[in-house]
């Protein structure tokens, strides 16, 4: 409980120091978002009076206030160059980054969880190093240029899912997650590498330990000893892991959100930074932080459910 | 309705009604950039009016696909006093998407707004000339210019100066309202716009029923999209490269044309040792145009010599002025006793800038020149290039048609600052005899190409590409714009 | 269901280990090992470490490390182990035998209640539902002493004694007819061995089942068993009944391991100087913070050592005795000023060492170094003690840095090689290796010459030999008790170990939850016990049999 | 199995470290030279990995690009292990104190960014280019070395070899350089060969998108970035980019599981 407290409280002023720090950054960022808006031939004074409509003629701490103040009660503000309200910009890219990212991870935990449980408990046997071998390749491969190989023979070469694009919920579940399958699995490839790694690795260790053989001088078979014991053992370096993966599938996602031009968060970032869309930056990287930080504290009271040591 | 949009109609539902398998009444374009919002008279974005140019707002006078000026929501028009003041007779059945009906008190209100002193409208340099705008009658009305000016129709059939509602104005930026033959369905934003038939357009009914438009910044996704059969054409196709492959696809056919693109070195003839014409004249002498049209586009684009677009009647072919020879660029760099340069290269974001600038910075290092070649983004480029004028060189495509005029503004980012050449502007602005304006432009075309202000590279081909069958998309590029009237499905 | 082996012939021993060799690798653990036992038969293996004794026990569990390659024969009740079907032995393990580990700390599932620990050996072997499951071991639990307990707990909230109970609990769940204990008080104090040994031995009683002990210290087998083997290096030295090996018919090794575990230092002529006070302590309180009861509570202080005084005179040998917990080595760190003290005073020939924090104007740190030079200590383990980084003349010389007249690099080398050859080590072969290049007791001689080298009054002996062979153990004890007649040492004797703290004391403090809870002269406190604590402590001594 | 990989690890590392280092003195053709009449030619004689768009030698483009993914790549990991092991040291020596609490606070505040984000606006601002590829890849190494180094050195700080330096009179700084840092070595070795290789696969994202060394200067990423629009017609251009990367990458994660092997004590009684 105390621990719990403790936690939250460190995560209130994580995120406080976190808006200041975005706020600043950002504002630095040199480019004047209405010069963009108004393109080449536009007049200083059309641009002036732009600014000012804008609210950029303030100071940048009033700002900050504003910005902060209206974040407390879900008011992210409007975006300087789509002039519509952040939090509904946000929500209809929260709905295509948060299916990708947790489509991703399952994916990633599906292929991990198998692959890491052969290596461990066939240790140096062929299984393993079959495994081992591809999840070296796994983690080599940038997941861009995977992304590109994927399209090239499923979307172009057999067509078997589209290339990109978001048709959208309304359309049904289906459609949808059809589109975001490629994209999950070019994010989840590198991920379920990195997780078998881990897994096996923490399997290993665990497998060391004095109770597995306690477990075996029981009489419970090797199999039976690695899912009664071990595996839940092993579970908190794995979970670590799959903290860190959620919260970088969600915001790390800008590179294959363009490969396959989903309407993602990454690309909302991306787009705003380079149409000087200051406010949205700013909101969507304090979203993503506030996610993180939120993930990293699930992780913690996930990590007492697993081992009765850590409940204080 | 009218009648041969209702024939058109009857056909098509008749033949939809026999062929097992209809003729499709949808279309998915693909645009490389999503625009910021939909209002064009609020934002430059040329790809706002990709999207709702012609389909959801009409102007008085609009641009046909071979760049002409055509009777828009204004029947017909006459300049009298020489141009001082024009007659506009406006349709009578025209009603805007939210019911309403189009007048003249909104030729008023609109031209009005874009002049206002708080008006955010890119273009506000069009609309500088009107004095003030007359009601004749509801279908009626007079515009009166402070100078006459053959350019009127000319400037009202931009996408900046379309007609709005006022009832509708606050709400144009994320839900446009217009006249045209589509009106505004949704905006999935980062992913795509939706446009409907408008089945109480005053024209002739459009084929299409459903329009959408998508956005795909990635040249790979464009082409993986378009093998895929996710999108049903791309007009300007950001991959030049690809061209041959679609060509070579029998699914697909490609659209080569033309636009309005002088794509230029721009060099900052307000620093030294630009200020030098020896200098500037060097650097377009050690420019191989074929190489870099080879090289960035693949082969697509005109060489240019001046900046005017190749398909304008009134164009001058100027290229050998400035051909390439490398000993001549050495021997002017010689004479102007420049040893040991080095220049910045800014790049903005487009293939054919930053392909050219690489193909360009090694040509000059071929005479001594050296680069310092910098990728920026375009809200980077905007500010240090454009407002800064903080560059050396610079490659840009300017995209606005006939926009010569830009060499007279001496604050305008190459400045280049000469007496003579805005006095030829300012008399091209009030001369409407058409073979003096003509002689006129012909004369800036040289003036420019002999101060060579800027290195003129090509004109920017518009490469499109489109299922076969999908017939009716604009060839060339007159103005910005995906005008999807005409457009309809042939099997 | 039950798939015990059944009705095992009254002639066929339960265990008979045949010319049993064992090789990982390279490496010859075991070699033409035989022997057997007989139901209801208790039987000791002893062995330093090395001798292959765990080797012996897991081989007979088939659960060897993987490369271990097993040659002979084990059968257990005629059955042969060796080359056993996998399934077929699964059958045998906790149902027919029994094991039980040496670490308590790590042998339970720190994620499973231990009743389910328990329950899951039942349930596996002999077929019950989950409820009935966890009824017997609940009945399981209440024989091993643990009736006090809650089933629902889980492995950390338990002592090490109550653990190893849990893991002897999980042994015995399904009535085995052979249980083995590796080592099974090693990681124990000895208050709790006892009882261990006991419950093991009592368990052995009711239920007649056959048990294997295996352990490195003789004193611990020999009361409990009936049989006896010696092993070293993988071969079996000597074996018989307990009491024949006790008598003199054993090897010249057994011997030495006897008088090992029985020696006592040549009685040095005590020049104990008890005029003299070199170090006092006074009052001293200290502790580590522990969490805070709510989240702006001030922290709370543990106190592991509390209002502690004591003195140390002059070439005294004081002996500081305590179960783990009792804060003996929390003292041993205000001592050296490695830990802040929250209360009292502790000085050295008169000089103020430390004082708590809040009367100190700067950290433990700025202490002189004249005085830091005058205490200096020998840590219990010879693996960790030593940076692994360094080479020995470095290591030795490193207290030099409290010396104030700078040395030359010659002058260091001389000096170190000095006391390397005083502390039985060859300087010129050792000055230049690492220390992971020595065996144990050489490095608690390094140790020595690195605590020499500043020429202190005093010398804390942390557990300095617990973690040493007994044979070993002996050579470095009676180094100590050497260097302490030629150079006037004091040493202060830290150590769980009542047998050593006897044989080479003066005068012992016994501590107990961080209070001293009786002193007195060695001899005294350990023959005539005043309080309670210590009498169980010195009733806890393992003792081997007086020999003939 | 093992002493395969850890072969072919050293190769392909030792490879890479020629090959860039070669490109000092010599490359098959001038990477800064265009031959646009020779632009993309299949893998020949000529050129062996073939040319690109503009008709440049793709085996020298990677020859030289290997230099610009190693150096980004070598000083991320110079600013992660300069500025993190001291910061960890530090933090560890005083540990629960104020500076281990905000160090550790820093170290959750970096890590709860999105790291390309953050690498995104950092460009953005001070422009793109090699120099701020390396600073943004080097700033997220930071928290990984310190958080490393804080935990190793906590583990370190109650052994008897630490203690008796104390006994020793010495001071916490003087113990940290002396004893702490040494037995972290091969910790830090392994993960500063981890964080080589995931730099080579950051400046390979960075350069994809734009924000990594600018041409002329050749880079993986951009290469394949540049060759995107082109793998349906010349597959080769896009190809060898990326199986560059992976082939160092796999190497340098084959090197450091090598060397853990080797190096981390906590294995080495497993085998």
């Amino acid at each position: 409980m105390i621990f719990a407290l403790k936690r939250l409280v460190a995560l209130a002023v994580t995120l406080m120091v976190a808006s200041v720090l975005v706020f600043f950054v950002v504002e630095v960022v040199p480019g004047d978002p209405a010069a963009y808006m108004l393109g080449l031939n536009a007049a200083p004074d059309t641009v002036s009076a732009l600014r000012s409509e804008l609210g950029l003629d303030r100071t940048g701490f009033a700002r900050w206030f504003e910005w902060i103040s209206g974040m407390l009660v879900g008011d992210f503000g409007v975006s300087y160059t789509y002039r519509t309200e952040i939090s509904t910009m946000v929500l209809d890219r929260v709905v295509v980054s948060l299916p990708l990212a947790i489509y991703a991870l399952l994916l990633a935990v599906v292929i991990a969880f198998p692959a890491g449980v052969l290596a461990a408990s066939h240790r140096r046997g062929v299984g393993d190093t079959a495994v081992m071998g591809f999840t070296q390749i796994g983690v080599a491969i940038p997941n861009f240029w995977f992304a590109m190989l994927l399209v090239l023979v499923f979307a172009i070469h057999w067509r078997w899912f589209p290339s990109g694009g978001f048709p959208g919920w309304s359309g049904g579940a289906f459609d949808a997650l059809k589109a975001l399958t490629l994209p999950a699995i070019a994010l989840a490839l590198p991920q379920a590498a990195i997780l078998a790694r881990v897994l096996r690795s923490s399997l290993l260790d665990t497998l060391g330990q004095d109770y597995i053989r306690t477990a075996r001088a029981k009489g419970l078979s090797p199999r039976a000893t690695l899912w009664k014991h071990a595996l839940r053992n092993a579970m908190i370096p794995v979970l670590t892991i799959v903290g860190l993966q959620f919260s970088f599938l969600l915001a790390g996602a800008i590179i294959i959100e363009n490969v396959f031009y989903l309407p993602g968060l990454g690309r909302l970032i991306f787009q705003a930074i380079s149409s000087r869309d200051l406010v949205v930056v700013e909101s969507v990287v304090m979203l993503l932080v506030f996610a993180v930080v939120v993930v990293t504290f699930v992780v913690d009271l996930a990590y007492a459910w697993i081992d009765p040591r850590l409940r204080r | 309705m009218s009648a041969p949009g209702f024939l058109y109609v009857a056909i098509a539902s008749v033949w939809l009604a026999s062929a097992a398998q209809a003729a499709r009444t949808d279309v998915t374009i693909g645009m490389q950039l999503e625009p910021p919002n939909l209002d064009p008279t609020g934002g430059a974005a040329a790809a706002i009016d990709e999207i709702v140019y012609a389909n959801v707002f009409e102007g008085l006078t609009r641009f046909g696909p071979d760049g002409s000026v055509l009777p828009g929501l204004a029947l017909e028009w006459s300049p009298k006093d020489g141009g001082k003041y024009y007659v506009f007779a406006l349709r009578d059945n025209v009603t805007f998407h939210d019911g309403s009906a189009f007048t003249a008190e909104d030729v008023v209100f609109t031209l009005d707004r874009a002049r206002s002193e708080d008006s955010t409208n890119a273009q506000k340099a069009l609309f500088e000339n009107i004095e003030r705008v007359d009601i004749i009658d509801p279908t009626t009305v007079e515009i009166h210019l402070a100078e006459p000016s053959g350019v009127l129709p000319f400037n009202l059939a931009w996408g900046d100066a379309v007609m709005v509602d006022e009832a509708s104005v606050d709400t144009l930026a994320t839900a446009p309202v217009g006249t045209g033959p589509f009106r505004f369905e949704r905006w999935v934003q980062g992913d795509r716009v939706e446009l409907v038939r408008n089945d109480d357009y005053w024209g002739e009914a459009v084929a299409l029923e459903k329009a959408s438009f998508r956005f795909i910044s990635e040249p790979t996704a464009a082409f993986s999209a378009m093998m895929a059969g996710d999108i049903d054409a791309f007009p300007n196709f950001p991959a030049p490269e690809n061209i041959p492959q679609f060509e070579a696809d029998p699914r697909f056919s490609a659209v080569v044309g033309s636009t309005e693109g002088e794509t230029i070195l721009a060099m900052n003839n307000a620093k030294a040792p630009l200020d030098d014409i020896r200098v500037r004249r060097a650097i377009a002498h050690a420019i191989d145009r074929a190489a870099i049209i080879d090289g960035a586009m693949f082969g697509f684009g005109t060489p240019i010599g001046t900046h005017f677009a190749p398909h304008h009647p009134d164009y001058v072919d100027l290229v050998e002025a400035s051909g390439f020879d490398q000993d001549a660029a050495k021997a002017l760099l010689d004479e102007a006793g420049v040893t040991d340069l080095t220049l910045s290269l800014k790049l903005p974001p487009p293939s054919y800038a930053r392909r050219g600038g690489e193909i360009i910075a090694a040509q000059l290092r071929e005479i001594g020149i050296n680069t310092e070649i910098e990728n920026l983004e375009w809200a980077q480029w905007l500010e240090q290039v454009f407002k800064g004028k903080d560059f050396d060189l610079t490659i840009v495509s300017h995209t606005e048609p006939l926009d010569i005029g830009i060499y007279a503004r001496p604050d305008y980012y190459f400045q280049y600052d000469d007496a003579d050449f805005q006095a030829m502007m300012e008399s091209l602005a009030t001369e409407t005899d058409a073979a003096a304006r003509s002689a006129l432009l012909v004369d800036a075309q040289n003036k420019i190409a002999e101060d060579q202000v800027n290195a003129y590279l090509f004109q920017l081909a518009k490469t499109g590409v489109a299922a076969v069958g999908l017939q009716g998309l604009w060839e060339n590029s007159p103005t910005q714009a995906n005008d999807l009237t005409g457009v309809f499905w042939q099997d | 269901m039950s798939a015990s082996v059944q009705g095992c012939r009254v002639d066929t021993p339960l265990l008979r280990v045949d010319s049993l060799s064992l090789s990982i690798g390279e490496d010859a653990i075991l070699q033409t090992l035989s022997f057997q036992l007989h139901a209801g038969d208790t039987l000791g293996i002893v062995g330093e470490s090395g001798s292959g004794k765990s080797m012996t026990a897991l081989a007979i569990m088939q659960l060897l490390p993987v490369g271990a390659e097993l040659q002979g024969s084990i059968a257990f009740c005629g059955e042969e182990l060796v080359d056993l079907d996998e399934a077929r032995m699964q059958h045998i393990r906790g149902a027919d035998i029994g094991m039980v580990f040496q670490e308590p700390m790590t042998a339970l599932n720190p994620v499973h209640t231990i009743a389910a620990q328990v329950a899951e050996s039942i349930r596996l072997h002999r077929g019950l539902t989950r409820d009935e499951s966890f009824t017997e071991a609940r009945a399981t639990l209440d024989r091993v002493g643990l009736s006090d307990i809650a089933g629902d707990r889980y492995p950390h909230e338990l002592s090490g004694g109550q653990r190893q109970r849990v893991v002897i609990a999980i042994a015995i769940a399904c009535r085995p007819r052979l249980l083995i204990a590796d080592e099974p008080t090693t990681a124990l104090d000895v208050t709790t061995q006892a009882g261990i040994l006991a419950l093991l031995d009592e368990l052995q009683r009711e239920t007649g089942m056959a048990m294997i002990l295996v352990s490195h210290d003789l004193a611990v087998v020999a009361k409990t068993v009936d049989k006896l083997l010696v092993m070293r290096d993988g071969t079996i030295l000597d074996s018989g009944d307990t009491e024949d090996i006790f008598s003199a018919t054993a090897s010249a090794y057994t011997r030495t391991l006897l008088d090992a575990s029985t020696w006592s230092p040549p009685s040095v002529s005590r020049r104990a100087d008890h005029n003299t006070v070199l170090l006092q302590v006074d009052g001293l309180v200290a502790g580590y913070p522990s969490g805070r009861r709510r989240l702006f509570a001030p922290r709370q202080i543990k106190n592991a050592v509390d209002n502690v005084s004591f003195a140390v005179h002059a070439g005294e040998n004081l002996g500081l005795v305590g179960e783990s917990g009792s804060g003996k080595s929390t003292l041993a760190r205000c001592l050296l000023g490695l830990m802040p003290i929250e209360a009292g005073m502790v000085s050295l020939n008169g000089r103020t060492l430390s004082l708590p924090k809040r009367v100190q104007s700067r950290s433990q740190q700025e202490w002189g170094r004249a005085v830091r030079r005058d205490i200096q200590i020998v840590f219990q383990d010879p693996y960790g003690s030593f940076n692994p980084r360094h080479r020995v003349e470095r290591l030795v010389a490193e207290p030099l840095h409290l010396l104030d007249e700078p040395m030359t690099r010659s002058q260091r080398r001389q000096r170190v090689s000095a006391l390397l050859e005083r502390v039985g080590i060859e300087p010129a072969d050792a000055l230049g290796r690492y220390v992971h290049e020595f065996s144990g007791g050489q490095r608690q001689r390094i140790a020595l010459a690195r605590a020499l080298i500043v020429q202190p009054s005093l010398i804390i002996l942390d557990e300095a030999v617990s973690a040493l062979d007994v044979s070993v153990r002996a050579q470095v004890l009676a180094l100590l008790a050497e260097l302490a007649a030629d150079e006037g040492l004091a040493y202060l004797f830290v150590s769980h170990d009542l047998s050593v703290v006897r044989n080479v004391t003066d005068r012992v403090l016994v501590m107990r939850g961080g209070c001293v809870v009786e002193s007195g002269l060695t001899d005294e406190v350990l023959s005539q016990p005043r309080s309670a604590y210590t009498r169980s402590l010195v009733d806890a001594i393992p003792t081997l049999p007086v020999l003939t | 199995m093992r002493r395969t990989a850890a072969a072919i690890g050293v190769f392909l590392v030792a490879l890479l470290v020629v090959m860039a280092l070669l490109s000092l003195v010599w490359t098959p053709y001038d990477v800064t030279r265009l031959a646009i009449p020779d632009k993309l030619q299949t893998p020949g004689a000529a050129h062996w990995l073939g040319t690109d768009h503009f008709g440049r030698d793709i085996l020298s483009m990677l020859m030289v690009g290997a230099r610009t993914s190693i150096s980004v790549a070598l000083i991320a990991v110079g600013i992660g292990l300069g500025a993190g092991v001291p910061l960890g040291l530090l933090a560890a020596s005083g540990a629960g104190g104020w500076i281990d609490e905000a160090v550790m606070r820093f170290n959750d505040l970096v890590f709860a960014f999105p790291a390309l984000v953050i690498a995104i606006l950092i460009t953005a601002v001070y422009g793109p280019g090699a120099v701020n590829a390396m600073i943004a890849i080097g700033i997220f190494n930071v928290p990984v070395f310190a958080r490393l180094t804080r935990g190793a050195a906590l583990a370190l700080w109650p052994r008897e070899f630490v203690l008796a330096a104390r006994v020793a009179g010495k001071g916490s700084l003087r113990i940290s350089v002396e004893h702490i840092l040494p037995n972290l070595s091969n910790l830090l070795i392994v993960q500063s060969t981890i964080q080589f290789s995931l730099g080579i696969l950051a400046e390979a994202g960075l350069s994809y998108v734009g924000l990594g060394a600018q041409p002329p200067i050749p880079s993986w990423g951009r290469m394949l970035a540049e060759s995107q629009t082109l793998i349906t017609l010349s597959p080769h251009v896009a190809i060898f980019p990326g199986l560059a990367i992976v082939v160092s990458v796999l190497g340098l994660n084959l090197l450091g599981d090598t060397l853990r092997d080797k190096l981390d004590p906590r294995l080495t009684h497993e085998r």
